[in-house]
């Protein structure tokens, strides 16, 4: 037992934090310390950075442009760009399609969009969530009808995350209304500047222009951006779903989140002390410290489990719901903080080049609209309540 | 014992709910919430019509009502609602500073308040105060003719459209101290007198208002010098009720719309609201509701008891409604799922408005530290 | 809207206190106070003392016995006798028999059983639960075959709570086992002292002998003791379950412990002053004690609606579960603010006459059972995972 | 790193799991527990026997563990089989004292403890103490030949078949002071030395013990005078770490026997965890039993680390234990409904076990507060 990484991963971990000291823009990091917005170019601009590095897309093999790391390294790797404040990686073309296509797209198809992910020339969005299906993700309405060599698109996907930004889709779509739920299902590539494609915002509870929703009328697509078999686009679907989700609790976010926390609480007062020198505050602060050392290490145990041959499967539930509540609870303490000053809400104050007087302390002005902002990271991604129906079914066996 | 209200409170209830649900529907709301005024003059004016401001003040005030049950029964019909309009800084906080320590000549700025011509507002938090009373650090000056003000209040509530302010300063003492407070009804137009206002992220507008060097007659004290912590307590005692009715309000329709939407909305074929973990959530939901329901009745029938009894049960109210309010946010956003998160649906505006109660006049921790400063007592 | 009762109400409560200062025997009191055990001729001497003032049978008509109070009569009564520690009424033949005999039984019945009940003749039990069956009360399968002028009775109650004193039980049995579920169900009263009835302790967690297993092997019971019509007995087991239960949620019984506890913590020490003023102990007792005042409001709420005409229905399933939540966090925090001292268990010490030094503070002897005992109130009298079926069914109408 | 036990310490895991399950079924370790004893005198040799006492010892004192992760693996196989014999008192609390400070005369008691043949205990804990570790009021005052020992000691495990007791006692300053503490070897059998027997309600025995003047030569001092807390707290650490693993054995084994009754038991026709609010409340268990393992882990691994570290790390891991010990042993009476509550179920035991270990060494606030107080670090 040991919890130490090796000499080799410290090694890494100081060749990351390097490079996160010499190539992570502060712009970008103060942007994401502050809680604003980032645009289009700013995500675009790190994905380049990364790409130059040869990092951008962690979870694919060496011979398609991975950097070939195992588990742990892709937690470090996670874990200090968390702390360094950098950009998300946007998931969509580098995390989720990308492998997809590694393991079922055929060799075109891997020549010619994987490369166009890493140099940016595609930004993908994901078409799986249909309105009114909600978590039940295979029951797919929107309908591909072979005609030729083409596709014709019929339907509606929702939550859409950046789709605005985005000049691709991934589908899921029925091309056989005979079969069975699951069965019938295949996955299509479709170019969002086809004609019949449209794109309406979906404005979150925050205000927020996030998430999209996509109509498809009459959408032709070549036959040529079918991924593996048709009808046969279930198991693509599963594989994406399932595939590297030892990131998924988070930790490093919640760690970065963690200190910013604490930061403004040693520097907003009560009653004329510092506020995490207030007994109920500090209690509130250390139960979510102790619960999330104790995530990590939970987390820590998946990848090494995963390294030694075993699966995630179901434990990747449980990273999800805690990793989840860890955050939602930070950025709730994180408002609490504030006090009155968790009301007012200047939206603008989250753009870029924003320079008024902030309203109450500086810290202030994203605290209540990231707190509802992350209502969505017990829904979204396969809500809670899914993953302790999997965690019944897959390890209590209930 | 009895749990009806009185014929009158209940046409005043059905009357309001009324005239919301026809003329507040939710874009209407939305349109108002966002504006940038922050509220609608124009249903101000028709709420005034319709007594609802008077409803909050006692007769001898011009009004017909005043009571806790009076003010429980209309703010929780405007928690319904998701009313923005300035019931709670201009009558119950600014209003009820004046009714409760006015003299004969500011005692008749009340009739514009309650007939909705006059818009006032309550500046007594400051950016370092948190939900503190007396920790006011904004200083009054006696001159000759009568005081300067110095200092900066802040989270006003309309405090950018409002007239009349009521500002609470320090005559003497330090910041902290619970004597040398006093208040003051300043006109928004003095010199010295800057806002700046802002959305609040649940809708309406705030300011956060700077006072340099503001000259004010004699005649603008309200109420003794010095003396002034005992009614604004008394005042935010009557805001917190005001809030925790709002809240019990908001959590009743959001509830209502999650059942809603539990039996109609279908997922693997069924309706949701037939998953039993779901229905387990939303019966201990519903308990919870209806204890947040019973900690506002007794807040309300203790405005008229004794010091202690009436901040106990203040705070009990708000500590409840503060840990309720956000879990049923919390749970209705959970159990609606991605829609839940949307703009368009008006559960998510709900959401906002029952977690932001918690950061007026007070939150979950500061009311539980305070309800024990009072002393526990079965 | 009102919380005071009535200047009438106050008077009965002055008269209920004045009664208890009297009449409640200080020996018995001392013991529910310190939570020691009651034996049976503790009970039969409190139940004396009430039917003395005709106030044993408070849910009674007059016409046989009862005082004939309203609810919040009965409220008022049920509360002061909780807060003057008084022992509780063994409900099985006042509170569950009598109101079912009044109610379905004969008018031979009610005049031989009705008295007995009141002037102690008869000590009953209740024979309802069957292993294997807990929350789903109808899978009875305990058999009644007519033979002539008797039922014989063949099979196995459990759960029968203080079976150990009782002379008579009251039976759900099946006489037809060709009906469904509730129907063919029947309901019998039978003689404990009767050949082929068997009674067996069940020692619970806590080392308690509380609750028993009753067998019945070709036990003759006269066909007279069945209450209502054959196969009908589901009717008088529902009635049963749902009368009366304003007082389900035990405020009162809360209020006195809560009081104790605070007493309690009043003494005992933390880092050389009262555990009471400990931030952290403070914030648990007020927590709970914030929410006994609005159960306590709850509570009144339901009863006012019963007064009023409204039916209590399922809001008794609210009272059941938060009541039973609350009196179990009280004993929660009796055993946590003993701190060390409450490992130590002499059963003896919860004896009458146990007069050694106590181990530690006095008021520790019964923390840590009664903790553990009181577990039963969120299991007895339907679950509170049953309470919320109903309540999602009933009220919500999921 | 590595989540895998060294082969050595798997090795004596299995073994002593399978020693426990063969030699240690329920009814046995019922009839142990209430024994008059209160452990059983052949078992405890046995245990020696199998190097389980001797995987709490380093190699210096004649043992073959003694580290983090040793004591996290024997407590954690005594979780499971519910095992009352002494190895908390007298191997890791006596023994442990005796290991840290003890000179090469004291040192070589622990061939005694290790072997089986003596019983030791540690007898810190004072009526008024809680949980503090310098709450020490017992008193020593040196004498011409040693010391005099005054005082009483509180919940000492199984402190009436103890032969040996490791004492603290004030030598200077005041209840409270961190300094001024000293420990002392104490045979059981001095004049002077009252002991009050009694069961615990989860098994086993502990007892009062009072010292009305008892003479010890100069020699029963253990370790420097006045400096002892340093002492006391590294051997309760250990003390904590061992609750810790043993409560996470407890957990599993309790996990499992509830998981095992809702695939089993049959309600309304269907097996009880076919209802999806159980489901969900057992997915939510075993989330909270897995992070405690983490915590535990986390525990043992900081044991070599800096004091603020591993203090840290110990309080973390009790509280955690605490919180969630409780909330088994709750939710798997709750789960199991009325047979949960009954002696004749070993799970009935192992919940009274779950909960009885938030009361040795520091509860659930105890811990937070301690947690705070050494700093928070992410």
């Amino acid at each position: 037992m040991d919890l130490n990484f090796t000499p080799e991963e410290e090694a890494f971990r100081s060749e990351v934090r390097a490079f996160l000291a010499d190539k992570l823009p502060k712009r970008l990091s103060d942007k994401v310390r502050a809680g604003k917005h980032l645009g289009k170019a700013d995500m675009e601009e790190w994905h380049a950075i990364l790409n130059s590095r040869g990092w951008l897309a962690s979870h694919w093999p060496g011979q398609w442009g991975g950097p070939g790391w195992k588990a742990a390294q892709k937690f470090i790797f996670d874990h200090e760009c968390a702390l360094a404040h950098a950009p998300r990686i946007v998931p969509f073309g580098v995390n989720m399609l990308g492998p997809v296509l590694i393991k079922y797209g055929n060799e075109a198809q891997k020549r010619h969009w994987l490369p166009r992910i890493l140099d940016g020339s595609d930004w993908w969005c994901q078409g799986y969530s249909e309105p009114g299906a909600g978590s039940d993700l295979a029951a797919v309405k929107t309908t591909a009808v072979r005609a030729g060599d083409h596709y014709v698109v019929n339907g509606q996907k929702t939550w859409t995350t950046l789709g605005q930004h985005a000049n691709m889709i991934f589908c899921l779509v029925r091309t056989n209304k005979e079969a069975k739920k699951q069965e019938g299902i295949s996955f299509l590539l479709v170019d969002m500047n086809s004609p019949g494609v449209e794109v309406r915002p979906i404005i979150t509870l925050d205000g927020e222009h996030e998430v999209n929703e996509v109509f498809f009328t009459d959408v032709r697509v070549p036959v040529e951006n079918l991924v593996g078999e048709e009808n046969k686009g279930w198991t693509c679907a599963k594989f994406l779903l399932t595939y590297e989700r030892t990131n998924i609790a988070g930790v490093g976010f919640s760690i970065a989140a963690l200190e910013r926390l604490k930061q403004v609480a040693t520097k907003l007062q009560r009653r004329g002390r510092p506020l995490i020198e207030d007994p109920a505050f500090a209690a509130r602060i250390a139960r979510v410290e102790i619960e999330l050392k104790n995530m990590k290490t939970t987390n820590l145990r998946v990848i090494a489990a995963v390294a030694g041959g075993g699966v995630p499967g179901a434990e990747s539930s449980m990273l999800k719901i805690r990793g989840t509540q860890i955050r939602q609870e930070i950025s709730s303490l994180y408002r609490r903080a504030m006090g009155p000053y968790a009301q007012p809400f200047v939206a603008e104050a989250l753009q870029e080049g924003f320079d008024a007087q902030p309203i109450g302390p500086a810290d202030a002005a994203s605290a209540s609209a990231q707190y509802f902002n992350n209502r969505k990271l017990s829904i979204f991604g396969g809500s809670n309540e899914v993953q302790r129906n999997i965690i019944s079914k897959m390890i209590l066996g209930l | 014992m009895n749990f009806q209200h009185t014929d009158d409170r209940r046409m005043l209830a059905d009357s309001l709910g009324r005239f919301i649900s026809e003329q507040y529907g939710f874009e209407i709301r939305d349109k108002i919430a966002k504006s940038a005024r922050g509220y609608s003059q124009e249903l101000w004016q028709q709420f005034a019509e319709l007594g609802v401001i008077g409803a909050l003040f006692g007769e001898q005030q011009g009004g017909f009502g005043g009571q806790g049950f009076d003010i429980a029964v209309v703010f929780e019909a405007l928690g319904r609602g998701l009313v923005v309009e300035p019931f709670l800084g201009s009558a119950v906080l600014a209003g009820g500073a004046i009714a409760a320590a006015g003299n004969e000549a500011q005692q008749a700025l009340l009739a514009g308040i309650i007939n909705g011509s006059v818009i006032a507002t309550f500046a007594h938090g400051e950016p370092d105060s948190r939900y503190e009373l007396s920790q006011v650090a904004c200083r009054a000056k006696r001159t000759s003719t009568g005081w300067v003000l110095d200092g900066a209040k802040a989270v006003v509530p309309h405090g950018e459209q409002a007239e009349l302010l009521v500002v609470s300063a320090r005559t003497s003492g330090a910041v902290g101290d619970e004597a040398g407070i006093s208040l003051f009804i300043v006109p928004a137009g003095a010199p010295g007198v800057t806002r700046r206002g802002y959305p609040n992220i649940d809708g309406g507008r705030a300011a956060e208002v700077s006072l340099g060097g503001v000259a004010v007659g004699a005649e603008a004290l309200l109420g003794d010098e010095g003396e002034a912590l005992a009614v604004i307590e008394k005042v935010v005692g009557t805001g917190i009720l005001a809030l925790c009715a709002e809240s019990l309000g908001a959590m009743d329709a959001a509830k209502e719309a999650t059942l809603e939407y539990l039996r109609t909305r279908k997922q693997f074929g069924v309706p949701i609201g037939s998953f039993q973990a779901l229905q387990h959530r939303m019966a201990d939901m519903l308990l919870e509701v209806e204890q947040a329901r019973s900690a506002v009745i007794n807040a309300a029938a203790a405005m008229d008891g004794g010091r202690v009894v009436r901040e106990r049960a203040l705070s009990a109210a708000k500590f409840t409604i503060g840990r309720v309010g956000t879990l049923v946010a919390e749970e209705c956003i959970q159990l609606h799922g991605g829609i839940g998160m949307t703009w368009e649906l008006p559960l998510a505006h709900y959401a906002k408005r029952l977690v932001m109660i918690d950061h007026q006049l007070g939150d979950e921790d500061h009311h539980l530290e305070r309800y024990i400063e009072f002393g526990l007592a079965a």
